[in-house]
């Protein structure tokens, strides 16, 4: 609805002979304000609970000192997002290299289910919480570089676009609309091109940049 | 999606194209080098398309029906007029690959009725599949017929366990009622062209080829970047006096002016019969602005 | 009354030679009214035969849409370069069939021709009914139908709007408004009728009828703002049915390939449509007139005018024709020659000669008042024109595709297959069962202007 | 208002009507004026019409509005439509184009024009309905109705008038 | 490019750290099947790729390239494959591969699809009342040990394969010296033994190495180098240097019936078949008259093509006269020239008299050291490769006949359906007690052994292959995994021989626990020849990762030869028989070879590159044959010799000696999974029991068949449209070579 409302309103203007008044550029630098709140059409769906096999508690990696978390950083985990267009899960040797050593918590039954899991050699079957169509082949390496390497965002901000914020919940769920306007909708605006200068540029327009 | 846009587009994108120094300041422009006379025919570029594609096989039933899915096919010729005469191909056959020419004014980016292909910034002619709905209406407006629709649900059928295992995750596998053709392997450009960011430069002559040029075993195909002039193919487009924007290259009016035959004898005309360049896009006269160059095929008359 | 028109009379036949009279001018009113609204009792036992034969066809055309849908285009055998078949030939049918209509209702209104009178009315229902028969057509031949709404342009959460340059876009448009302009222009001129329906019926016809005549009484302001609408419509509706066949043949004028890019097109399909409309009209008219003993409305005079109409725009046609054969036999343009000489001498010679032949010499015989006044006669050279039209239709289609620029792809052996030809007759069970059902509900002939009619024409002879 | 009577008679034909009409017109009646009367007839009959006086039709205005809005909005919203459909660079060819846009905001003037003339003729009946007239079936066969509304003072002398005409029947109905 | 060997540990060692080469998480696979329908996004539907503990250089979403070699023919062509989520994608070249340069054929590329073959032999099966029953391989490999017998005494016991080279020649050839086997018979239907046995008689080797990009002028006696040749790849990339060289370089091509390289030919010149030795005699005696040669002529040379007149040779080949001394002279002129022979001229009862004509003619050209040579040495002549010939599968048949081979191990070869009827090969085949095939998917032989056994893919398993024909140094390509096993119960054939060898010689081969071992310390035992100062394991990476082990080598010069007369010895004219007016070629697809491919889908839907024609088989007639039969394109024609008949649709095609029928080899199978069975016809079956005169090879090309015409007409499924001709539009132009200046179109890249 948003989209007709600017469709109206450039009518309007139009018609009232005002000149181009921009109507996004004004959020130039603005890119997406406190997490949970970009959604372009007011859409902030809650996606389903996925049962995992382990009901991993990203409030305790990722969250705030305040909360009881321990403020791991997203891409400490996740670290194939910054080089590959998929995220990707943490391999399960690297969730085994620190809970090897961390004794107090090793008889807890999430942490005896992942040592089972390392004892057996075998994979853990985690499910996928945001599964785009299969037409859509968006790159997080490009968003990474552009956004924590370029801009010097806080990754929990940066990944939290798109996310939500994950550092709150256990179990990752779906938070945004994902849908194609919302995509292009940041798309659209300009964002500043990295942290010191003033140059600005946006997002590819090109379908055949997701599409192909 | 403002009011400037609406302003900015219509001062800014309401340009003819092609225009000469349409990709002057634009970091890409794909396009392709065909040389005819290292063409074998020998079909390693379709069957790489077949592997780099997720194209599926079709079968005999529906191969006879005109449903091939080949987005590269190799075309053999006999001769060129409009009857063969002679008894026995002296001179063997001609073949063509023939590919989506990546039109810089396509034919069929006008007529789809929901903008599923469309021109891409770096000069390709893209066909977004879950767009398409299937008018069809590209295809019949194609003069190089290099369009193809999915007559079926090919994902039903083309790939029986496990061959599906084959399917590149970087293309999208195509189901009933869209059409598809040559992509340039964009999935391959855009892989490079996000490595080049990382890496904050723009994508290398040679980085980045397509399947069928990578297949090649006689390097016939040649595939580059000429907004680079510094690439191969750009190189090679200039030396072939090939111009994208043009829709009659100036050797060929050249040609047009050239002596009669007397002169020729007499050697009056023989410098200007000494630059007769090989390169040529085909139905060039139709403004479809292709973006690959074949260069004739050559054949010695010694013997 | 009657002494008046007895009086008129007596100076009508002294005044005017032998020359028929388009109808019975002395008919009494309320004779009209009973003989029309005899078309809308309880039908006869063969109705019911032919409707369910047409139910029945139109349930094949189901089918073949149904296995179709499910299977994926292919099963049509459309395949690469024949990609569009018979569907769009077809579509172009049913498009050009329905201008009839508005010539009939709106051209021969807006130039008084008051013959038409009582004929319009089932020209009209035709406009409408075979403008929904052409947009199943669209739906039937898209590969992804579920996915139409893409065409519409309407804000949407993709932020994407469709192609506005592309002629199938104009199409949607120019069609969606010819169907609800006709639609409206049909039931709009039938309200008068549909007071008399409702005067005459009871139960829920009554109630049905009540609500569709918007409390009409006749009254004199209702009649002038009625007037006054009629013909506001009737002159917006002639250039929209221009714009839409001209339209549709952009669909191929705007296109590259030889044979279709061609600047006589948009005229050339509007005189195919008007030449296949009257034809149409021909052909319900005589069938009309038959079952519902029409014999006193539907006059042979009237068939007739409507001969001459026709004759008159199939030379148009015929001239249209044969001016898109000489430039394109003397221009440069060696690919569309090509394709010229292709239809002419191809696998679809057979087809194309016919083509012209039905087109352009088979009229021939509404030039002569023997011919033309032979009822039987008439219905065949009608149906013969028909088909004519639709090979014309299958003729500017197929040859480009089995012989476009690329000789690579040429195809010499392509055939509609049996679920082309099922969807195809699918749709004129469509066209029957609508048509039936609104001869059986709705006045299929215009009985306050056929009074009209007799009214000012006992006045004109005074 | 309320305590007028309808009076309806029916005649043969519209010479008869006509000579009705005018003699209402001619006759000064106290309670009656000619704006109450209508004609009811089985076909359009401007000339009987005529005999009521001027009874303008605005239609048609309402056409070149539903003209002039379908042509300006449309040309309009197919433009900002094209100029927003994601920027997209359209190899040869301006991404808002002037002769689709032309094509489809006429059909967009003819539709609105044919949407806005349709609709202002039905309000227009619409406002002038009364839903307690008096009406009859042969109007709708071949008798010429004319429907008066009176003051029942005025109501004997109009009577007369028709009486006089040959009417073939007269109705009459108190308002409620 | 990352390119990756596998590490040590990985295969050895317990733990798995190669386990990203196993397919984990599938649900991306069954999305990629999902194709663009559905539109909306879920959670929790798929799984995500997931690892326990991967190499550093895994990455989800990245493809990680690994260097092996292609075994789709025997060229040995260096090729990378690339992985992702433990999923093979693709081929391609290896450009660390002095043969393929980083090119790759489609035989090549559809490589992939027999690995992925929804047809693949999933389990050992064993014959039961003469159904294959599912079996283990505990029984299999007891039944296997039966064979391994300490005793030189009994019926023969035959390892029957298909050419092999590298370390599985070695175990091969170990077999009958271990006393595992008594006789190990290597088969090739489409051998070059003909010619082998030439060179070895003239040039003193089986093996001659002609460089084509060193030629101004290459003249091909039925040479098909750019398709079905020895290494087409290796051959193209030589072509197109030959082409683009400063002085453009010329190819003549003379055979029968149009080839895919007679396609690209200069001059492509029609000759009656077998009939290429007589005009190669003519070209001899023509070049023998030019001055150059007046003072150092053998007398007897002279005398031998005396009778090769420029008539009587035009009069049976049936080359027009002219022709002969203009190609003579322009051989001459574009100096250094290479003449070729291909398998048309073999094919012949008199085959080896063709071959050693057009031996003589590179001779008299003196081309010996310009561009013909013999091939550089291997440092390990055991790995040198074992062509195989028809001889011996012949005299293997007689035996088994007679009743005297007691079993039979096959691997990588399908005779049944390779050899003709006349030989009854089958019907001997029963006749064996034991026979035993390591197979990826049930062929005919297959079908008739007592035991089948599921073998790894090419593309799952270990090996080492080297070229028969190698033109620049010389190289060792590898082969290595390039995903995990896809059928657990697929075994690698060097693991079950090395089973074998160690029941008969268990000294010597009780080190290597399998087959990966002992190839591993082979290879790692060459490492002198190769790179000696770094470690073992540091090589066997090196080794992994560059996918070949190359040494420079230079050619090596060839022998003078001198001339005997019975080099020129051609036999008198065919006498035509009425009865069977036609001779049959059956042509050797380049995308098909002897059939092995048949089951790859890719290579069934591409087209034939002369007649586009897909899925099938057919007939090829000159038109003007077909005038005179009164066929049209698409009558079903019987083809019939005096051995048995085929049917096959006509295809009218210029480029055929009109007194040829062609019949493309590789179809017809009876059994080779869903893509090959009752795919057109097989002319194997209706050869002649003709062999030539000198090897007793099985002369391919001298069957004579009759043509009848029936009533049915079938539609070609075929790319080709309506017409074969370009209309007058520029879509292939041609332009005389003259009139171009090459150097002007510089730079091409040509790797």
């Amino acid at each position: 609805m948003k989209t007709f409302s600017r469709i109206v309103l450039c009518l309007a203007a139009t018609l009232a002979g005002v000149s181009a008044a921009p109507v996004v550029s004004a959020d130039a630098f603005v890119q997406g304000g406190p997490i949970g709140s970009q959604t372009s059409d007011g859409y902030n769906a809650l996606g389903p609970v996925v049962t995992q096999p382990i009901e991993f508690p990203h409030n305790r990696h990722a969250g705030t000192r305040a909360n009881g978390g321990m403020e791991i950083d997203c891409l400490y985990c996740h670290t194939y997002a910054r080089r590959s267009a998929v995220s990707g899960i943490p391999r399960l040797s690297k969730c085994i290299g620190c809970h090897n050593m961390i004794e107090s918590v090793k008889e807890k039954p999430r942490i005896k289910t992942l040592l089972a899991y390392w004892d057996r050699r075998e994979a853990i079957p985690w499910k996928k919480v945001h599964d785009l169509p299969d037409f859509v082949r968006f790159n997080h390496e490009r968003h990474i570089q552009r956004f924590i390497f370029d801009q010097g965002r806080p990754s929990r901000e940066a990944c939290g676009y798109c996310h939500g914020d994950v550092a709150s919940m256990t179990t990752a769920r779906r938070v945004k609309a994902i849908s194609m306007g919302w995509c292009v909708s940041c798309h659209e605006k300009e964002h500043r091109i990295d942290a010191v200068s003033f140059k600005t540029g946006h997002g590819p327009n090109d379908c055949w940049q997701c599409h192909h | 999606m403002s009011l400037d846009n609406l302003i900015s587009n219509w001062s800014k994108l309401r340009v003819r194209r092609p225009q000469v120094d349409q990709y002057k300041d634009s970091p890409y422009k794909w396009a392709m080098v065909i040389d005819l006379d290292s063409c074998t025919g020998c079909n390693a570029c379709t069957t790489a398309c077949y592997a780099e594609n997720n194209l599926p096989v079709v079968g005999k039933k529906r191969f006879l029906e005109g449903q091939a899915m080949h987005w590269l096919r190799i075309e053999r010729y006999w001769g060129e007029g409009e009857e063969s005469t002679q008894e026995f191909p002296e001179q063997g056959a001609a073949f063509l690959p023939m590919m989506c020419q990546q039109c810089e004014s396509a034919p069929c980016e006008i007529v789809c009725p929901v903008g599923a292909t469309h021109h891409t910034p770096d000069g390709l002619n893209s066909q977004v599949y879950n767009r398409c709905i299937g008018s069809r209406y590209c295809s019949a407006n194609c003069p190089y017929k290099v369009r193809y629709f999915n007559w079926y649900n090919y994902p039903e059928s083309a790939w029986p366990s496990p061959l599906e295992l084959q399917l590149s995750p970087d293309v999208t596998v195509r189901s009933k009622g869209v059409m598809e053709k040559c992509t340039f392997c964009v999935q391959r450009l855009t892989e490079a062209k996000s490595k080049a960011r990382t890496e904050k430069r723009n994508v290398q002559d040679g980085e980045v080829v397509t399947a069928c040029a990578q297949a090649c075993p006689t390097s016939a195909i040649h595939f580059g970047n000429i907004a680079d002039s510094s690439s191969t193919v750009a190189k090679m487009w200039k030396a072939q006096q090939v111009e994208l924007s043009a829709d009659k290259q100036k050797k060929d009016m050249k040609h047009e002016k050239m002596p009669a035959a007397s002169e020729v004898a007499s050697g009056v005309g023989a410098s200007v019969e000494a630059e007769k360049l090989r390169g040529y896009r085909v139905f060039e006269e139709l403004r479809t602005y292709p973006s690959v160059v074949y260069l004739e095929r050559i054949r010695s008359g010694e013997v | 009354m009657s002494t008046v028109v007895e009086e008129l009379d007596s100076i009508g036949e002294r005044r005017f030679e032998p020359k028929a009279k388009d109808i019975n001018e002395d008919i009494a009113w309320a004779k009209i009214n009973t003989d029309v609204l005899r078309s809308l009792e309880r039908p006869r036992p063969i109705f019911w035969v032919i409707f369910l034969s047409a139910v029945a066809l139109f349930g094949v055309g189901v089918a073949c849409e149904i296995y179709q849908y499910k299977t994926g285009l292919g099963v049509a055998e459309l395949r690469n370069p024949h990609v569009w078949g018979l569907y769009i030939s077809t579509f172009i049918f049913w498009i050009g069939m329905s201008h009839s209509g508005t010539l009939l209702s709106a051209i021969l209104h807006i130039m008084h021709a008051d013959w038409r009178k009582p004929i319009y009315r089932f020209a009209e229902a035709m406009t409408t009914f075979s403008l929904m028969t052409a947009g199943l057509f669209v739906l039937v031949h898209l590969g992804r139908v579920w996915q139409f709404y893409y065409v519409v342009a309407y804000p949407n959460e993709r932020w994407t709007w469709p192609n506005f340059s592309s002629p199938l876009v104009w199409d949607a448009t120019a069609i969606g408004s010819y169907l609800t302009t006709s639609v409206i222009f049909l039931y709009f001129g039938m309200i008068p009728d549909l007071a008399i329906c409702r005067d005459s019926a009871t139960g829920f016809r009554r109630t049905f009828y009540r609500l569709l005549s918007v409390g009409w009484q006749g009254t004199d302001r209702q009649w002038s703002n009625f007037r006054i609408t009629y013909l506001t419509i009737a002159c917006l509706l002639i250039p929209l049915a221009v714009s839409v066949h001209s339209i549709v043949a952009t669909d191929f004028a705007v296109s590259q390939q030889p044979g279709w890019h061609t600047t006589s097109f948009p005229p050339y399909f509007v005189a195919g449509a008007l030449y296949s409309g009257c034809a149409a009209i021909i052909t319900l008219f005589i069938i009309l007139r038959h079952t519902f003993r029409f014999e006193e409305y539907m006059t042979i005079p009237i068939l007739e005018k409507l001969c001459k109409l026709t004759f008159a725009i199939s030379m148009v046609w015929t001239y249209l024709n044969l001016i898109e054969y000489a430039s394109t036999w003397y221009g440069t343009d060696v690919y569309a020659k090509q394709a010229l000489i292709y239809r002419a001498t191809g696998i679809y010679r057979y087809w194309w000669w016919a083509m012209n032949f039905l087109g352009s010499v088979v009229p021939f015989a509404l030039a002569f008042k023997a011919l033309r006044t032979h009822v039987p006669t008439m219905m065949v050279v009608s149906l013969l024109l028909n088909l004519g039209m639709w090979i014309e239709r299958f003729m500017i289609v197929t040859p480009t595709f089995a012989h476009g620029y690329y000789p690579w792809t040429w195809s010499d052996v392509w055939w509609p297959n049996w679920i082309q030809i099922g969807i195809v007759a699918g749709s004129f069970g469509w066209f029957t069962l609508l048509f039936m059902l609104f001869c059986k509900i709705f006045p299929s002939v215009s009985m306050y202007e056929v009074k009209e009619m007799v009214y000012h024409r006992i006045r004109a002879r005074k | 208002m309320n305590k007028k009577t309808y009076l309806m008679a029916l005649f043969n034909d519209f010479d008869a009507a006509a000579r009705a009409i005018a003699s209402l017109r001619e006759a000064t009646i106290a309670g009656f004026a000619m704006k109450d009367v209508t004609l009811k007839s089985p076909i359009d009959h401007p000339e009987c019409a005529a005999e009521l006086g001027s009874r303008p039709v605005y239609i048609q205005i309402f056409s070149l509005i539903g003209a002039v809005l379908g042509s300006t909005l449309g040309f309009l919203g197919i433009s900002s439509a094209q100029a927003n459909f994601l920027r997209q660079p359209r190899g040869g060819f301006p991404i808002v184009p002037l002769p689709p846009n032309m094509v489809i905001t006429y059909e967009l003037f003819i539709l609105t024009a044919v949407f806005f003339t349709i609709t202002a003729c039905l309000v227009v009946w619409k406002i002038h309905s009364d839903k307690n007239s008096l009406y009859s079936v042969s109007i709708s066969v071949d008798k010429i109705g004319i429907l008066v509304k009176a003051e029942p003072s005025a109501i004997d002398a109009i009577k007369q008038i028709f009486n006089r005409q040959h009417a073939l029947e007269i109705m009459e109905n108190a308002r409620v | 490019m990352i390119r990756f060997g596998m590490t040590a540990n990985s295969v050895a060692s317990g733990v798995n750290r190669r386990d990203f080469l196993n397919l984990v998480g599938l649900g991306g696979t069954a999305s990629v099947l999902a194709g663009c329908g559905n539109t909306s996004i879920e959670s929790g539907v798929e799984l995500v790729q997931s690892y326990v503990q991967p190499e550093t250089f895994v990455v989800p979403g990245v493809g990680v390239y690994y260097a092996s070699t292609c075994t789709q023919c025997g060229s040995a062509c260096g090729i990378m494959g690339k992985v992702r989520e433990g999923r093979i994608l693709k081929l391609e070249g290896n450009p660390q591969s002095a043969i393929s340069g980083g090119k790759i054929c489609g035989l090549g590329q559809a490589g992939i699809q027999g690995h992925y073959s929804p047809d693949r032999l999933k389990t050992p099966m064993l014959k039961e009342n003469g159904v294959l029953k599912a079996t283990t391989w505990e029984k299999a490999m007891s039944l296997l040990s039966g064979t391994v017998s300490f005793t030189a005494q009994g019926p023969r016991r035959v390892v029957l394969t298909g050419p092999t080279s590298g370390h599985l020649q070695i175990l091969l050839k170990a077999m009958p010296q271990s006393g595992a086997a008594t006789d190990h018979v290597v088969y090739d239907s489409l051998s070059t033994a003909v010619a082998a046995s030439v060179n070895l008689k003239m040039f003193g080797v089986e093996q001659t190495v002609g460089l084509i990009d060193k030629a101004g002028l290459v003249l091909s006696f039925g040479n098909d180098f750019l398709g079905a040749g020895d290494s087409p790849v290796a051959a193209a990339r030589q072509y197109a240097r030959f082409r683009k060289a400063e002085r453009r370089g010329i190819l003549i091509q003379i055979e029968p019936k149009m080839t895919l390289t007679g396609a690209n030919a200069d001059r492509w010149v029609v000759i009656a078949p077998g009939t290429e030795g007589v005009l190669a005699l003519g070209l001899v005696r023509e070049l023998l008259q030019r001055k150059e040669f007046a003072n150092n002529l053998s007398p007897n040379l002279i005398a031998a093509v005396e009778p090769y007149n420029q008539t009587e040779v035009s009069h049976i080949t049936g080359v027009r006269g002219d022709l002969i001394p203009r190609i003579a002279a322009t051989l001459w002129e574009h100096s250094p020239s290479l003449v070729l022979a291909g398998r048309y001229p073999q094919g012949h009862a008199h085959g080896s008299h063709n071959m050693a004509a057009i031996a003589l003619l590179n001779v008299v050209l003196q081309n010996q050291g310009k561009t013909l040579w013999r091939e550089a040495e291997l440092p390990f002549p055991q790995m040198a490769p074992a062509l195989g010939n028809f001889k011996s599968l012949r005299q293997l048949n007689t035996q088994m006949a007679a009743g005297d081979v007691g079993s039979m191990l096959i691997y990588g070869t399908n005779p049944v359906y390779s050899t003709p009827d006349f030989m009854r090969f089958a019907d001997n085949l029963q006749k064996v007690p034991f026979k035993a095939a390591w197979v990826t998917e049930l062929d005919e032989t297959a079908m008739h052994c007592d035991l089948v056994l599921p073998l790894m893919s090419p593309l799952e398993d270990f090996g080492t292959h080297v070229a028969a024909a190698q033109s620049d140094g010389m190289e060792i390509s590898i082969q290595q995994p390039l995903m995990e096993k896809l059928h657990p119960e697929a075994r690698s054939f060097g693991d079950s021989l090395l089973e074998l060898l160690k029941q008969a010689k268990p000294e010597s081969y009780k080190s290597f626990p399998d087959y990966y071992a002992y190839l591993k310390s082979a290879v790692v035992n060459a490492k002198p020849a190769f790179d000696p100062k770094v470690e073992d394991e540091e090589f066997w990476e090196n080794t992994l990762s560059a996918g070949v082990l190359r040494r420079p080598a230079a050619l090596l010069p060839l022998p003078a030869i001198e001339f005997s007369a019975d080099l020129v010895r051609q036999p008198l004219r065919e006498s035509r028989d009425a009865a069977y007016p036609f001779v049959l070629i059956p042509a050797v697809r380049p995308s098909m070879r002897d059939g092995k491919a048949a089951n790859l889908s890719w290579l069934q839907e591409s087209p034939d590159p002369l007649t586009t024609v897909v899925w099938d088989s057919w007939a090829e007639i000159h038109p003007s044959t077909a005038k005179q039969l009164q066929v049209n394109e698409g009558d079903v024609l019987v083809i019939k010799s005096a051995q048995g008949s085929i049917r096959a649709k006509a295809y009218l095609i210029p480029g055929i000696h009109p007194g040829s029928v062609a019949v493309p080899i590789g179809q017809g199978h009876e059994s080779y999974g869903r893509y090959a069975t009752n795919v057109g016809v097989n002319p194997f079956k209706i050869l002649d029991p003709i062999f030539d005169e000198e090897t007793g090879e099985l002369a391919l090309y001298a069957t004579r068949v009759a043509i009848m015409k029936t009533d049915q007409n079938e539609r070609f499924t075929k790319d080709e449209g309506a017409t074969n001709l370009q209309q007058g539009r520029k879509l292939v132009a041609t332009l005389a070579a003259d009139q171009v200046d090459l150097a002007k179109e510089t730079p091409f890249v040509i790797r």
